[in-house]
């Protein structure tokens, strides 16, 4: 019995290809460096990250064009490409933050770098599925890692905490997305978001209710790691309970890949379902930056804090979503890269105030920093301030950007809560820098960063302010990226 | 209305089905829920391989969730050994109430568009070869059987990490 | 010509930012990243100027801000006439007066050290980029850049509260200039639909002259906080409380000028106003009077100096308001070189005697100090406007500008402007460092400063000498040169012939009778200065608490807008309608959020349900809609 | 012949079912076994519609969830077991350190 397997082209997954070798490289490697200098794994792998980075830049010139492999279930395009170097950036300044921090917490295992590059692998996959199955896989790649790296401080009460919570609970959502896929399959016949596109226009299903309901479904499945409202329960509690370098990763690569998975499957699979996606996106956009920046304003506890502010970000960035026009992209992948800095950055500054028996996330911990430490205070303040989106920071440039492309769609009204929801933010960004600036500081152990982290805040210390000053490079890169990814959807 | 022995014999195994789901969500001592579930995912298979035309997928699971994640389930439990305190829940009938309500809403709401299934089921009619199957795994989403395995890997890694005792 | 352009920009903002970071490390060392990183830009604007001279000229749009449909703000650079001279003039003062901070601040902490010279080569990065900017908001950038810097340099000793206050009236009433400035920047916007220099001054002569005279009175608002113009002048003097070098460079030499300068540069609006032209040179020239009358009795040597700046920048304001922009800017030039030498000369005297500023305590200094003494003296004679040195042809052109204007009452004043300038000047000088010392103490442990510090005197001394010899060049001389920008408003009145000679011979003469005056005062007691303030005590009282101002400012002012603010406002707007409003909305905020947390209650199975729930709701709101 | 629709149904209630354990039972092991009864009704959904429409995607898709939650058991009991050796308790209940 002869059964040819045809050879699907391969060049266009040589990223996740990378990706998958180095991390079981990694392991390997890992077997023979001593309990006490696996800090060496984490430089291969932080190597290994900008290898892959490069690797995919090198990718962005030929696709003008998208391209499918393995039958049309992958797609490689500039919208692809854009988002894998926005988790490679962010994978990579993790793993300099966290250098230090595992010493620190004494769990400095290899394990850690190689489930944090399957957890990007994961991403990688989920931005490049076009095929619902696919995106599935990697969605659940992406979790896996993330939960277990999110528990990785085995022995901490509130670390367990935090992994079973957010384990449970998406978990749980994950079957709600899969029975959104079932519904999407039971009405169209195809995961694959191309057909599923030509199904629902040949057979005029744009007002089918399986499939709004379907399309409600797959964004709960994606409003967790979004986290928007009312998916948003676990993303308090566990970042507050996570360690902090990986608090820092969750609250911007899952995000960021979960954004991509839906604007693709929104945007390419069911876009004739818009009217519908605009109404239940209005609705949980108003939500969610409501109760993202009240909620936060009470928070005595940074983590938590940022933790709420992220829940408010995911709903400007929905904003971006719900315009569905091309400035809407390019505020999308703009705010990313800006948000991976910025709130990098704001995470990075947590963990340099971890010092023995202080986790550094509380907010009287930042009291007279501009005291003790007037430069590390300077720079909270440059994230701050783009957090808050005032100029020139990056953050006000892809805010800018997401409330532009929300105006041009129409959407006054939410424009305009969104502008008043960013004053209420100002007061609590405002809480930390009166700590950092008015209060004076309390005797405490001294601070001894690591290099790594120390390098990590500079470097996106600087990309805050300069891609706020001279936004230009990276807005035409998301120009592009929304450009290519908006003519293929008419 | 016809009735005809498929329709007898779904609705034996879905009778079946339903009873041993109730176990394992109202049983008290988690063994037996375990054993509940074990017995619900048997049945599960029956229906796959008589009614569906599935026999591929009514093995797989038997071997995997049946044969290894029940297993697995059964053995942490045991391993644990919970003193009967710990599985005897204090019930809150207020949790209780929430949670049936949620559901049924979420019923509801699929429940109402159940006109908009169409299409029948035909017992009897061959269903898909295993070699079917292989071959659109193979093909179509040769990656996607890539990417499982290496999700495999990871839970296996993470599950070490996390469970050994020692760093 | 755009790489040199950015690294004239750039290279300041790199010290400032290696200083800046890396202060931990550079510290005591921190003049050797600080000065070449304005040394290395006064060459490049050296070249710079010799292509212009040479008629090349860059106007150009380094990239758009958030370009975004019609919303695009442009970041670019402009290379004219105009620009060129400032930066030259910028770039060249501040390297020497960096120089000098070397000696100047030796005995600062390390950290305090690189600090300040941090903020100094922000500053300069701030005004360069002031300078050439090639749109109104770049230029804005700038303009707040510089008053961030001065603003912290002022209160550089901010332990001492003298100059915290400083620095904080700095602030405060720069803003109320600055809101002026802004106001204009958005009628600018509104009315030509542009920033950009180039396109609002092509498209100037569609504005009508209600709208430019508003538009222009704002820009000078502006002008008015920065260059210390009447009425919002009172901050310059309490800003002597910064690093003497700090006065000498921002508050003397350049950024005090930013005002003149914005007003040169937007002349095109300006000719489209001639109310507030009418008003530019009005308020020039009172303010170089008062300034100069309260100059006259004052007994601090830096305050004397400042009000001395407010006076000159008076007359560059009667320049550019006559119409004679270049003798504005050429004022500015050579101002730049004797008023900064000046500084720098007293704070060589403050360095010899501990920090005394009073001249009652000083005399015959120039013994022990004679370098110090000697181009003081150069740059006095400067400022008087005696022939040949730097003051003369510049005071010259913007007097004969004034008249040649029609504007014989402003003239008038100028020319007895100069004549007090003279004056004051010399006192100051007699008393400083001629006569006999009247503190014994003091003058015996006066010394010498260090070569580092004198050095830079002798190079600006010799500026203040030679730089106003420009005016004879070839092709008009720097006025020519400024003109070719600037346009020759009045100038085919100027210059005819005898009358301009008439002209100079009565403001030198001017400025001769000042020193005379001053010499017979307070070298030969004829007539006694002590007997003169007795006799006319009514007016020395007057000048000598300055007017009164300050005064007058918080007795009608600052009083009552504190008061109110503290009575009426708070009592009333704060409590009922401030905290009945705005605060219960900030109130209500953090009730709801403090409510809101509860929801987080922490179990698994209830965020669950509450996940359902919401999701449900929200599906069943979306499909009713 | 047996419609589609009763299929789905079925498959409905088990998922409701499943989840009225995951919401309403605090044993972990229990709730996470609520979960795996979700995904099986999935499963039967899947597969059915399969069947229906005698097309392979949905037993491909049956497939790789059956493997995925075995993955998903794996990870949950390894963080149940750190969990409950840190705190002595599987009762979902008694994990609330992180609140508000």
């Amino acid at each position: 019995m002869n059964v040819t397997v045809p050879m699907p082209n391969l060049s266009l997954v040589v990223p996740e290809i990378l990706m998958v070798i180095l991390a079981c490289g990694l392991l390997l490697v890992d077997l023979f460096i001593p309990k006490d200098r696996k800090r060496v794994v984490g430089y291969i792998a932080l190597a290994g990250v900008v290898v892959v980075g490069v690797v995919t830049a090198a990718f962005w010139g030929k696709m003008a064009q998208p391209a499918t492999t393995f039958s049309g279930t992958f797609v490689l395009d500039r919208f692809a490409l854009f988002f894998k170097e926005v988790f490679l950036f962010t994978t990579g300044i993790t793993i300099l933050i966290s250098l230090k921090y595992l010493e620190i917490e004494k769990v400095s295992l290899g394990e850690y770098y190689a489930l944090m590059l399957f957890c990007t692998l994961g991403m990688m996959i989920m931005v490049s599925g076009a095929d619902l199955i696919v995106i599935y896989l990697g969605i659940e790649t992406m979790a896996l890692s993330v939960y277990v790296l999110a528990g990785f401080m085995k022995f901490d009460h509130k670390c367990t905490e935090a992994a079973l919570k957010y384990f449970l609970l998406g978990v749980f959502i994950s079957g709600i997305l899969l029975y959104g896929i079932t519904l999407i399959y039971a009405a169209t016949g195809s995961t694959q978001l191309a057909q599923v596109a030509a199904v629902i226009k040949e057979k005029g299903l744009a007002k089918n209710p399986l499939l709004v309901l379907a399309m409600f479904m797959l964004a709960a499945g994606l409003g967790l790691e979004i986290a928007m409202a009312p998916f948003h329960f676990w993303a308090p509690d566990v970042y507050e309970g996570a360690p902090t370098p990986i608090t820092a990763f969750i609250s911007v690569a899952p995000k960021a890949a979960a954004f991509a998975a839906l604007v693709r499957i929104f945007y390419h699979g069911i876009q004739l379902l818009e009217p519908q996606w605009q109404i239940l996106l209005w609705i949980i956009c108003a939500v969610t930056m409501t109760i993202g920046n009240v909620t936060a304003l009470m928070q005595q506890n940074v983590k938590r804090m940022l933790a709420y502010s992220s829940v408010a970000h995911a709903g400007y960035i929905l904003l971006g979503v719900l315009a569905a026009n091309q400035v809407g992209v390019q505020g999308i992948a703009f705010y990313f890269f800006a948000y991976a800095f910025m709130n990098m950055g704001a995470f990075g500054l947590v963990i340099y105030l971890r010092r023995e028996n202080i986790v550094g996330d509380d907010i009287d911990d930042f009291k007279g920093l501009a005291q003790t430490h007037p430069l590390l205070a300077v720079i909270m303040v440059v994230f701050l301030l783009s957090l808050a989106g005032i100029p020139p920071t990056a953050g006000f440039v892809g805010k800018f950007l997401l409330f532009a492309a929300a105006i041009k769609a129409g959407f006054y009204w939410l424009v305009a809560l969104a502008a008043l929801n960013s004053v209420v933010a100002l007061f609590y960004y405002f809480r930390i820098a009166k700590a950092m600036y008015m209060q004076s500081p309390e005797p405490l152990p001294q601070l001894s960063p690591g290099r790594g982290l120390v390098l990590a805040l500079v470097v996106v210390g600087v990309f805050t302010l300069f891609f706020g000053i001279y936004p230009q490079p990276l807005m035409s890169l998301a120009k592009d990226t929304a450009h290519t990814f908006m003519m293929f959807l008419s | 209305m016809m009735i005809n022995a498929w329709d007898v014999v779904f609705f034996f195994l879905a009778g079946l089905i339903l009873l041993s789901a109730l176990g394992v969500v109202f049983i008290r001592h988690p063994v037996y829920s375990a054993l509940s579930l074990l017995a619900n995912l048997c049945v599960t298979a029956i229906l796959y391989l008589s009614l569906m035309g599935a026999p591929f997928i009514a093995m797989v699971q038997i071997i995997v969730y049946a044969g290894a994640i029940m297993v697995f389930f059964l053995f942490v439990i045991m391993l644990m050994n919970l003193s009967k305190g710990e599985y005897q829940e204090r019930a809150v009938p207020w949790r209780l109430l929430l949670g049936l309500g949620a559901a049924a809403l979420f019923a509801f709401q699929i429940f109402i568009l159940a006109g908009e299934w169409r299409g029948v089921l035909s017992p009897g009619a061959g269903g898909f070869g295993v070699k079917a199957l292989s071959h659109f795994i193979f093909t179509r989403y040769i990656l996607a059987f890539e990417l499982v395995s290496v999700l495999i890997f990871v839970a296996a890694l993470g599950a070490v990490a996390l469970a050994k005792k020692k760093l | 010509m755009m790489v040199l352009i950015l690294a004239v920009v750039l290279i300041p903002l790199l010290g400032a930012t290696i200083n800046g970071l890396f202060c931990w490390f550079t510290k005591r060392k921190a003049h050797i990243i600080a000065v070449p990183a304005i040394a290395i830009p006064a060459i490049v604007s050296l070249i710079l100027l010799a292509r212009v001279l040479q008629g090349e000229r860059f106007d150009q749009v380094l990239y758009w801000w958030i370009p975004l449909g019609d919303f695009r703000v442009p970041i670019g650079f402009l290379l004219d006439e105009l620009s060129a001279i400032m930066i030259t003039t910028v770039t060249f003062v501040a390297t020497w007066i960096h120089v000098y901070s070397i000696g100047y601040m030796d005995h600062e902490t390390p950290r305090g050290y690189a600090k300040y010279f941090c903020y100094l080569n922000l500053f300069v990065f701030f005004m360069l980029t002031l300078c050439l900017a090639n749109n109104f908001l770049l230029m804005f950038v700038g303009w707040e850049g510089v008053g961030l810097c001065s603003y912290l340099l002022i209160g550089y000793w901010y332990e001492k509260a003298s100059a915290a206050n400083a620095g904080m009236k700095a602030f405060v009433v720069n803003r109320i200039g600055d809101f002026g400035f802004m106001i204009g920047l958005f009628l600018i916007y509104k009315h030509l639909g542009t920033l950009l220099f180039s396109q609002a001054f092509a498209s100037a002569e569609q504005l009508s002259v209600g709208v430019a005279t508003l538009i222009t009175l704002l820009l000078f608002t502006g002008a008015t906080g920065k260059s210390a113009q009447i009425p919002l002048y009172v901050w310059l003097p309490d800003a002597m409380e910064g690093p003497t070098p700090v006065s000498s460079l921002i508050h003397a030499a350049t950024m005090v000028t930013a005002g003149v300068y914005m007003v040169a540069r937007t002349h095109a609006l300006f000719n489209m106003a001639p109310l507030s032209m009418e008003v530019v040179a009005s308020i020039g020239a009172a303010t170089a009077l008062m300034a100069a009358t309260m100059a006259l009795v004052n007994n601090d040597l830096k305050r004397i100096l400042a009000y001395s700046t407010v006076s000159q920048l008076g007359y560059m304001f009667v320049g550019v308001g006559v119409g004679v922009y270049a003798a504005g800017i050429f004022h500015l030039f050579t101002h730049a070189f004797f008023k900064g030498l000046m500084f720098l000369t007293a704070g060589s005297v403050m360095h010899a005697l501990h920090g005394e500023l009073n001249l009652q305590k000083m005399g015959g200094l120039i013994k022990k100090m004679p370098i110090t003494g000697w181009t003081f003296v150069v740059g006095a004679l400067a400022i008087a406007g005696i022939p040949p040195l730097a003051g003369f042809w510049s005071k010259d052109e913007i007097l004969a500008g004034a008249f040649m204007g029609g504007h014989r009452i402003i003239w008038a004043v100028g020319t007895f402007t100069a004549f007090l300038t003279a004056f004051y000047m010399f006192r100051l000088i007699f008393l400083t460092f001629f006569g006999e010392p009247r503190e014994k103490h003091l003058y015996d442990h006066a010394h010498e400063s260090p070569p580092v510090m004198t050095i830079p005197l002798i190079v600006l001394a010799v500026g203040s000498a030679v730089v106003g010899l420009l005016a004879l060049a070839p092709h008009g001389g720097i006025v020519g040169f400024l003109n070719r920008t600037l346009g020759e408003a009045h100038e085919a009145a100027g210059h005819e012939g005898g009358l301009t000679y008439i002209l100079m011979v009565i403001s030198v003469a001017m400025g001769v009778a000042g020193v005379v005056l001053a010499y017979f005062m307070y070298m030969k007691r004829m007539p006694d200065p002590v007997a003169m303030a007795r006799n006319f005590r009514p007016v020395y009282t007057l000048l000598y608490n300055k007017y009164y101002v300050d005064e007058i400012y918080f007795a009608f002012i600052v009083n009552p807008v504190v008061g109110g603010s503290r009575y009426a406002l708070w009592k009333f707007v704060d409590v009922i309608i401030i905290d009945g409003a705005v605060n219960g909305v900030g109130r209500l905020c953090r009730l709801v959020g403090g409510g809101l947390r509860y929801i987080q209650t922490g179990f698994i199975p209830d965020y669950a349900w509450m996940i359902l729930v919401g999701a449900v709701v929200i599906y069943w709101i979306g499909r009713l809609f | 012949m047996i419609p589609l629709s009763h299929i789905i149904i079925f498959s409905l209630i088990i998922f409701t079912i499943g989840m009225v354990g995951a919401l309403s039972r605090r044993n972990v092991f229990i709730v996470l076994m609520s979960i795996e009864l979700m995904l099986n009704a999935v499963n039967i959904a899947l597969i059915g519609v399969s069947s229906a429409m005698g097309n392979l995607i949905g037993q491909v898709l049956a497939i790789f969830i059956i493997t995925v939650a075995a993955g998903e058991a794996a990870v949950g009991l390894a963080i149940v077991v750190a969990l409950y050796r840190n705190r002595l308790t599987v009762n979902v209940d008694a994990i609330n350190l992180l609140k508000w």
